[in-house]
């Protein structure tokens, strides 16, 4: 599959945008944590068309480190939303900005 | 040819899905389409030989984390999102920087092609047990033994913060 | 006795530490241990500078230079700083008299701020701070070291103007001293800067100023003229020239003594202090040396127009201070330096007098500041009425007082080295000086008082604490010239001799650019004689008389002439009538416009455009974060945008820049 | 064919303050759990106990000149100071905290300590790192525990609006960064900093590719987050004024010193050998933040948000040193880290001791005549605010001045002079703290102040120590950064 490499690389960056479009524009946070997490699944994908181009695993151990990452992020970041929806009885970015400025 | 034919389509798959993730109004939809996406991306690895990047994929992305997103969504009562995709002058300028910068860093990925990226004459041995889990296990516990054990930090750190942000005072 | 050396800041630091942390506690046991603590402190080290001082003279002139190392400061690789001072005739000049006067001031202050209540600890307490960072300053043997008291004399006029702070105003005038003082001083460290790594470049990595002296002929001439210029900028803003000197007239909202401390004994002086220990680096400079004769000589005249139409007297002498500065600068920029020197001296001996007096008065008049509210005081302040007399005389150059001799002395080398232009500013600024400074003595001391009832009948002569030092530095203002009298006037103008030793055109130690001065000073072809000095002397001193009579005949005689003719000249309509002519004219054709012109040059130019650039500088700054904080809406989202922009910005950057 | 497993070289030496303050967070949070202490401040002492102990152990490793665990980290002088000064800002944290529980008493818990330890065990890991995965591993250690105990203050709406904006844009910048390793991954062909600076050195024409620059540039992005570089800056004045004011000048101080190591450790080693072009946009990048904190400063009303701005600029004074390139500038980062450490640490203690109970939000009005009613703690007010500001003889100034000096050795005397005058524009806003505190009489409304307690007082003391000591007698300090700089083996 060497010959896919560009590829997997464009399908990686495509996947990053696709993410951050949907980061900067969804007002649900949830939302903009999930198309967070579709980036660092381009990421993944990056690390690991070049863990194979380059025959290190220092890539794909990297997309484990990432993996586990993105679970601890998840319990934090639901952690905080939980949080502000029970003071603020919504989860919607575009209702917060106390501080500005 | 199959494989390629089979590889194309799990790209688009995996594009569409990620699509729909970004645009769906309903919540849960939304986190649905992600485990697709995650499965798709999953099916991807597998064309790179990386089977067990595969199903590590499966089991911790499309198995843990989108099953506590959803358990939060479901918890928040969040099924409808709570407005219409308004597009703020901000956000407007986000998307058009997002189409600027996407083939942008494409065009730049392109001009000069990375050297170690080409250096990529694999053997079709090593290839083939390239993805296997001895080879990576192996390394986990001698090359990668610092960074391996501070991740079991961090999930603690995780654990610790998540609770003690969602648990309520004693006082 | 050089061992002891360090104790001379050291003393006045002991004095900050105690009366800093436990002044509270000690002012509320006992409020006279507070004064006796900072004083003593003070003149302890004034003490020891005298014993070092005689010490220095036992040597032979040419190895008055001795330093002592305290310990290693600062160390970055090969440059290396020390902590250390230096003993030569010019540190020793400038401790001298900033510790002698200092001290007066110390003990005026007792009588002065004995209202304080509460706060008289911590008065001290700055007060010496001030004194440990003018004597760091004088005394240092490198750059950094000296840099740093020079800062802390800075912090400490910032602290002291600020005082009385329940006054917004006057926290305000702190604050614009400090911070005109930090544009000074951010030119001062681009040349130190610039300094350091040119010679770092010939392998001098130290600060020294004896080792960078000598290796300054090793500098390109241009870098050298930028250094000097730079440092310059800083000299402007600690010496109060243009276009740095406008935080001066507003320091008078700090406590009288304080003033007399920044503006006779420390602070503004050490812009004088720092070109004339750099004399060498100067002297390979004659385009640094030009600028600093014409903003000398250009500050001392605006000053004093200025100074004519004041009626705060503080402020009249905050201007005249600006304006003696401004002959200071004049004498270094034609180079001679040691007059310079000569006329800080005596200039701290008056300019001190004159504000303790001017506090006195104050004092005694319920601390009223503005001088149409005076009057009359002769004869309720007599001590302070003639020692303020004395330094008056003095300022305007009064044949045998101080300020005569020094002030001559720069007039006079001024005109040798052919800047005649700039000499006719000095000697029309000594004239426009003889009257303003009459003004305010006419204005407060004769005529009727006008003050009000209340106030006028608490007048009273000020108390012993603050006479003394009074009458002390009256004597100094009246002898102090005497250590410099020119060879016309038969003097051997010994402190000339005393510093030849730090100039670097005294024999032996000419270098580069102190040939071509010299050579250029042959090409002049200035060798006026004897008989020019004394013609030119004698120009200055019927100026100064003129100056002094055009006071009179407005501030105390017209006043009183309708009594007059009334009385005595009721025959001599004519003759009146033409003197009411001639004062008409007088007012036509010099007091009038001059009138007009410094309220023009202080209302525009002082208040409107240089005032009013900082502002404007300030409100710019304030507009535009009004206007870019708005960017931060608050909106995590607009955030990850900006986000997005940078990286849009990066990639722009490395699309069109890195990658060809 | 099952490849034999090596054993792995483990030099627990290498780590032995990390693994000390790991058991110390670990302990700290039985103990809480279990209930063993009753004493109020019982957890906090615990705490310190450990940290100093690790702090003290720290010394055992000075002069090591090692990489271990198979290059992951690197033990140097480098990792040593900026480990020292992690301790640093630890302990005064730890300090100013112990008062901060009047505030809400949530804080005074085993998560709490060991949170903050973990982030800063993340920190030094970041400051050692070798290799950039366990540089990423690091980051995302601090950078989690950070996201908690930034939303700590759970009462307050700030504090968790706080919490859910760095959240976000710290999970949104790091997927750049991530992306930037990834390219330069794949550029490389390794993700050990060593191995890499060997081959740029082979390859030079790795440095014109467009998967190395674009690794390069994602880099820059992910790490001039953390720095708050601008324009990636937006998320700090939110966030430094939502957080609980102590987690506010442990994250300025802490995540700065973290991440400044890291572009230390990426851009000044190994692309040090970059064209000369970066440095021309990393010289924008520096002037672009000094000017933009220091201007919104100017006009800012709360004190605690007019510090975040500043952090801003501090960040644009720092990058000047990154700019400068060399072993200078590389002291003079250190040097500056560690005054920096002490002064916002001190200033934002400060502002803990006097923030209201509900905003945590002191206008400047509210500072009036502080320095007249409580003489010591407006005294080291004033120290920190004229170390901000530069001013000598504090150790600001001698940060600002090794960082300067060094920017004019590699010529870039125009960012110097920008520098310069920005830090005159900065001293207008920090002097305007003084003035009121000192030269205006305390308005109608009087804000009590809680008492000092022993253990603030003596936090702001070493703050003010430290920094009054770092200006006067820079030697010591300054030959330890110089010989802390990082050269590649």
């Amino acid at each position: 599959m060497i010959e896919h490499q560009s590829l997997f690389l464009a399908l990686a960056v495509t996947l990053f945008f696709i993410g951050a479009a949907g980061a900067v524009v969804r007002r649900n946070a949830i939302i903009v944590f999930m198309c967070i997490e579709i980036m660092l699944g381009g990421v993944n994908l990056a690390f690991l068309t070049f863990t194979r181009t380059t025959q290190n695993l220092d890539g794909a151990f990297m997309v484990m480190c990432i993996m586990a990452v993105a679970a601890v992020e998840a319990a934090v970041g639901l952690a905080i939303f939980f949080l502000l929806y029970r003071k603020t009885g919504s989860i919607d970015l575009e209702k917060f900005n106390l501080l500005k400025w | 040819m199959l494989e390629s034919m089979l590889l194309y389509l799990a790209a688009a798959l995996t594009l569409v899905t990620s699509v729909m993730v970004a645009v769906t109004r309903n919540t849960v939809h939304s986190a649905l389409w992600m485990v697709a996406s995650c499965f798709l991306l999953a099916v991807v690895f597998l064309f790179l030989r990386l089977q067990f990047m595969a199903a590590l994929q499966v089991i911790i992305y499309a198995g843990a984390v989108m099953m506590f997103i959803i358990f939060a969504i479901m918890m928040l009562n969040l099924r409808v999102n709570p407005g219409r995709i308004q597009l703020r002058s901000t956000k407007t300028a986000g998307l058009v920087l997002v189409l600027f910068l996407f083939p942008a860093l494409l065009l730049l990925l392109g001009m000069g092609r990375g050297i170690a990226a080409l250096q990529g004459q694999v053997s079709l041995r090593a290839l083939e047990q390239f993805g296997e889990v001895p080879l990576l296990a192996n390394v986990m516990f001698s090359d990668y033994l610092l960074p391996f054990e501070l991740v079991s930090i961090l999930l603690t750190v995780g654990v610790i913060g998540a609770v003690a942000l969602a648990k309520k005072r004693k006082d | 006795m050089f061992d002891l050396v360090w104790l001379i800041p050291t003393l006045p630091a002991l004095g900050v530490l105690l009366n800093g942390l436990l002044g509270r506690k000690i002012e509320a046991a006992n409020k006279s241990l507070v004064h006796w603590i900072a004083c003593s402190a003070v003149g302890l080290s004034f003490f020891l500078t005298c014993l070092t001082f005689l010490e220095l003279l036992q040597l032979p002139a040419e190895l008055r230079l001795v330093e002592f190392t305290w310990f290693n400061w600062i160390s970055a690789g090969e440059f290396q700083s020390y902590w250390a001072y230096q003993i030569d005739p010019l540190s020793m000049v400038m401790c001298l008299f900033v510790t002698g006067v200092g001290f007066l001031i110390h003990i005026y202050s007792i009588g002065y701020m004995g209202h304080a209540e509460g706060r008289y600890y911590r008065y001290f307490t700055y007060l010496n701070l001030f004194m440990f960072s003018m004597i760091n300053l004088v005394l240092a043997n490198n750059f950094l070291l000296m840099f740093l008291g020079w800062e802390g004399v800075g912090f400490c006029s910032y602290l002291l103007i600020g005082f009385w702070f329940g006054n917004i105003d006057n926290a305000r005038a702190g604050k614009k001293a400090f911070i005109t003082n930090r544009i000074g001083d951010f030119a001062f460290l681009v040349g130190l800067f610039l300094l350091i790594t040119h010679l770092g470049k010939h392998g001098v990595w130290s600060v020294n100023f004896t080792e960078v002296f000598s290796h300054a002929s090793a500098l390109p001439p241009g870098i050298v003229t930028a250094v000097c210029l730079l440092f310059f900028i800083g000299c402007t803003a600690k010496s109060a020239q243009i276009p740095l000197y406008i935080w001066l007239p507003d320091a008078m909202a700090g406590p009288t003594p304080v003033s007399a401390l920044i503006h006779a004994a420390t602070m503004v002086t050490s812009g004088i202090y720092f070109v004339t220990r750099s004399n060498i680096l100067y002297q390979m400079s004659p385009l640094a040396l030009q600028v600093i004769a014409v903003v000398g000589a250009l500050t001392a005249l605006l000053a004093a127009s200025i100074a004519l139409t004041q009626n705060d007297i503080k402020r009249v002498l905050a201007y005249s201070t600006v304006s003696q500065l401004g002959y200071m600068f004049l004498g270094l920029g034609v180079g001679a330096f040691s007059a310079g020197i000569f006329h800080v001296v005596t200039h701290s001996f008056f300019k001190a007098l004159l504000f303790l007096c001017a506090g006195s008065v104050m004092h005694g008049l319920a601390n009223e500041q503005d001088m149409r509210f005076m009057g009359g005081m002769r004869k309720k302040m007599p001590v302070t009425y003639l020692t303020m007399l004395i330094g008056t005389l003095a300022i305007v150059g009064f044949p045998g007082l101080a300020g005569f001799f020094s002030k001559d002395e720069i007039l006079w080398k001024t005109f040798a080295s052919g800047h005649v232009l700039l000499w006719m500013i000095g000697v029309f600024t000594a004239g426009l000086t003889a009257f303003y400074m009459f003004r305010l003595i006419f204005m407060t001391f004769f005529n009727e008082c006008r003050a009000s009832r209340e106030v006028q009948a608490k007048i009273h002569e000020s108390p012993r604490t603050m006479t003394v030092p009074l009458i002390v530095l009256a004597a100094l203002s009246a002898i102090g010239g005497y250590i410099g009298v020119p060879h016309a006037l038969g003097g051997s103008n010994r402190i000339e001799h005393f510093l030849e030793p730090v100039m670097g055109t005294g024999p032996g130690k000419l270098i580069a650019g102190g040939e071509h001065l010299a050579q250029e000073a042959a090409h002049g072809a200035y060798h006026p004689s004897l008989a020019v000095e004394y013609l030119l002397m004698l120009l200055s001193v019927a100026i100064v008389l003129i100056g002094i009579g055009l006071a009179y005949t407005l501030y105390v005689k017209e006043r009183e002439r309708p009594v007059q003719l009334a009385e005595r000249f009721s025959g001599l309509y004519r003759l009146m009538f033409n003197k009411w002519y001639v004062d008409e004219l007088y007012g036509l054709i010099a007091v009038r416009p001059l009138h007009r012109a410094s309220l023009f040059l202080w209302k525009g130019i002082d208040v409107l455009i240089i005032d009013g650039v900082v502002n404007g500088l300030a409100r710019i700054f304030g507009w535009s974060g009004t206007w870019l904080r708005t960017v931060q809406t608050g909106y995590v989202q607009a955030y990850a945008v900006s986000l997005l922009l940078g990286v849009a910005g990066l990639m722009l950057y490395t699309l069109f820049v890195l990658v060809p | 064919m099952s490849p034999e497993f090596i054993l792995p070289a483990v030099n627990f030496q290498c780590i032995l303050p990390q693994i000390l303050l790991s058991l110390t967070a670990l302990l700290v949070l039985l103990v809480d759990v279990f209930g063993l202490v009753k004493k109020a401040n019982a957890l906090a002492l615990i705490t310190l106990a450990g940290v100093v102990f690790a702090t003290l152990t720290l010394f055992s490793g000075t002069g090591l000149q090692e990489t271990a665990f198979s290059g992951m980290i690197l033990v140097d002088g480098f990792s040593f100071f900026l480990n020292l000064t992690i301790c640093l800002i630890l302990i005064l944290t730890i300090l100013v905290s112990m008062n901060y529980q009047q505030f809400f008493p949530g804080i005074n818990s085993g998560e709490y300590y060991s949170l903050l330890i973990f982030a800063a065990v993340g920190m030094s890991f970041m400051a050692a790192a070798g290799n950039l995965i366990l540089l990423f591993v690091a980051l995302e250690l601090m950078s989690v525990s950070i996201y908690v105990l930034v939303g700590f203050h759970k009462d307050n709406l700030r504090s968790i609006e706080a919490a859910l904006k760095y959240f976000l844009m710290g999970a949104f910048a790091t997927s750049f960064l991530l992306l930037g390793f990834a390219f330069l991954y794949g550029a490389t062909g390794t993700m050990d900093l060593l191995t890499m600076t060997e081959f740029i050195r082979s390859n030079p024409e790795v440095l014109s590719s467009g998967l190395f620059l674009s690794g390069v540039l994602l880099t820059l992005t992910g790490l001039g987050f953390k720095i708050s570089m601008v324009p990636f800056h937006m998320w700090t004045p939110d966030v430094y004024e939502g957080a609980p004011t102590v987690i506010t000048g442990f994250m300025a101080t802490g995540v700065k010193a973290a991440a400044f190591a890291a572009l230390v450790r990426i851009f000044m080693v190994p692309l040090g050998s970059l064209p000369i072009d970066w440095s021309m946009l990393l010289w924008v990048a520096a002037v672009l933040t000094m000017t933009v904190g220091n201007i919104i400063a100017l006009v800012q009303d709360s004190i605690k948000r007019m510090l975040a701005y500043s952090g801003i600029a501090h960040a644009g004074y720092l990058l000047i040193g990154v700019v400068a390139g060399g072993e200078l500038a590389q002291a003079g980062i250190l040097y500056y880290l560690l005054v920096y450490a002490f002064m916002n640490i001190g200033a934002f203690g400060v502002l803990a001791l006097l923030g209201k109970k509900e905003t945590e939000y002191n206008t400047l009005q509210e500072f009036s005549g502080l320095g007249l009613k409580y003489p010591v703690l407006g005294l080291a007010m004033a120290v920190f605010m004229f170390s901000l500001a530069g001013i000598p003889p504090t150790g600001g100034f001698m940060g600002k001045l090794y960082i300067f000096s060094a920017a004019i050795k590699s010529g870039y005397v125009w960012l110097v002079v920008l520098g310069a005058l920005n830090s005159v524009i900065s001293i207008y806003y920090y002097l305007r703290v003084i003035v009121v505190m000192y030269f205006q009489e305390s308005g109608a409304e009087d804000v009590a102040f809680p008492a000092p307690s022993p253990a603030i007082t003596l936090g702001l003391g070493l703050a003010a120590a430290g920094i009054m000591i770092l200006g006067v007698f820079p030697s010591y300090f300054w030959v330890l950064a110089q010989n802390s700089v990082f050269v590649p083996m």
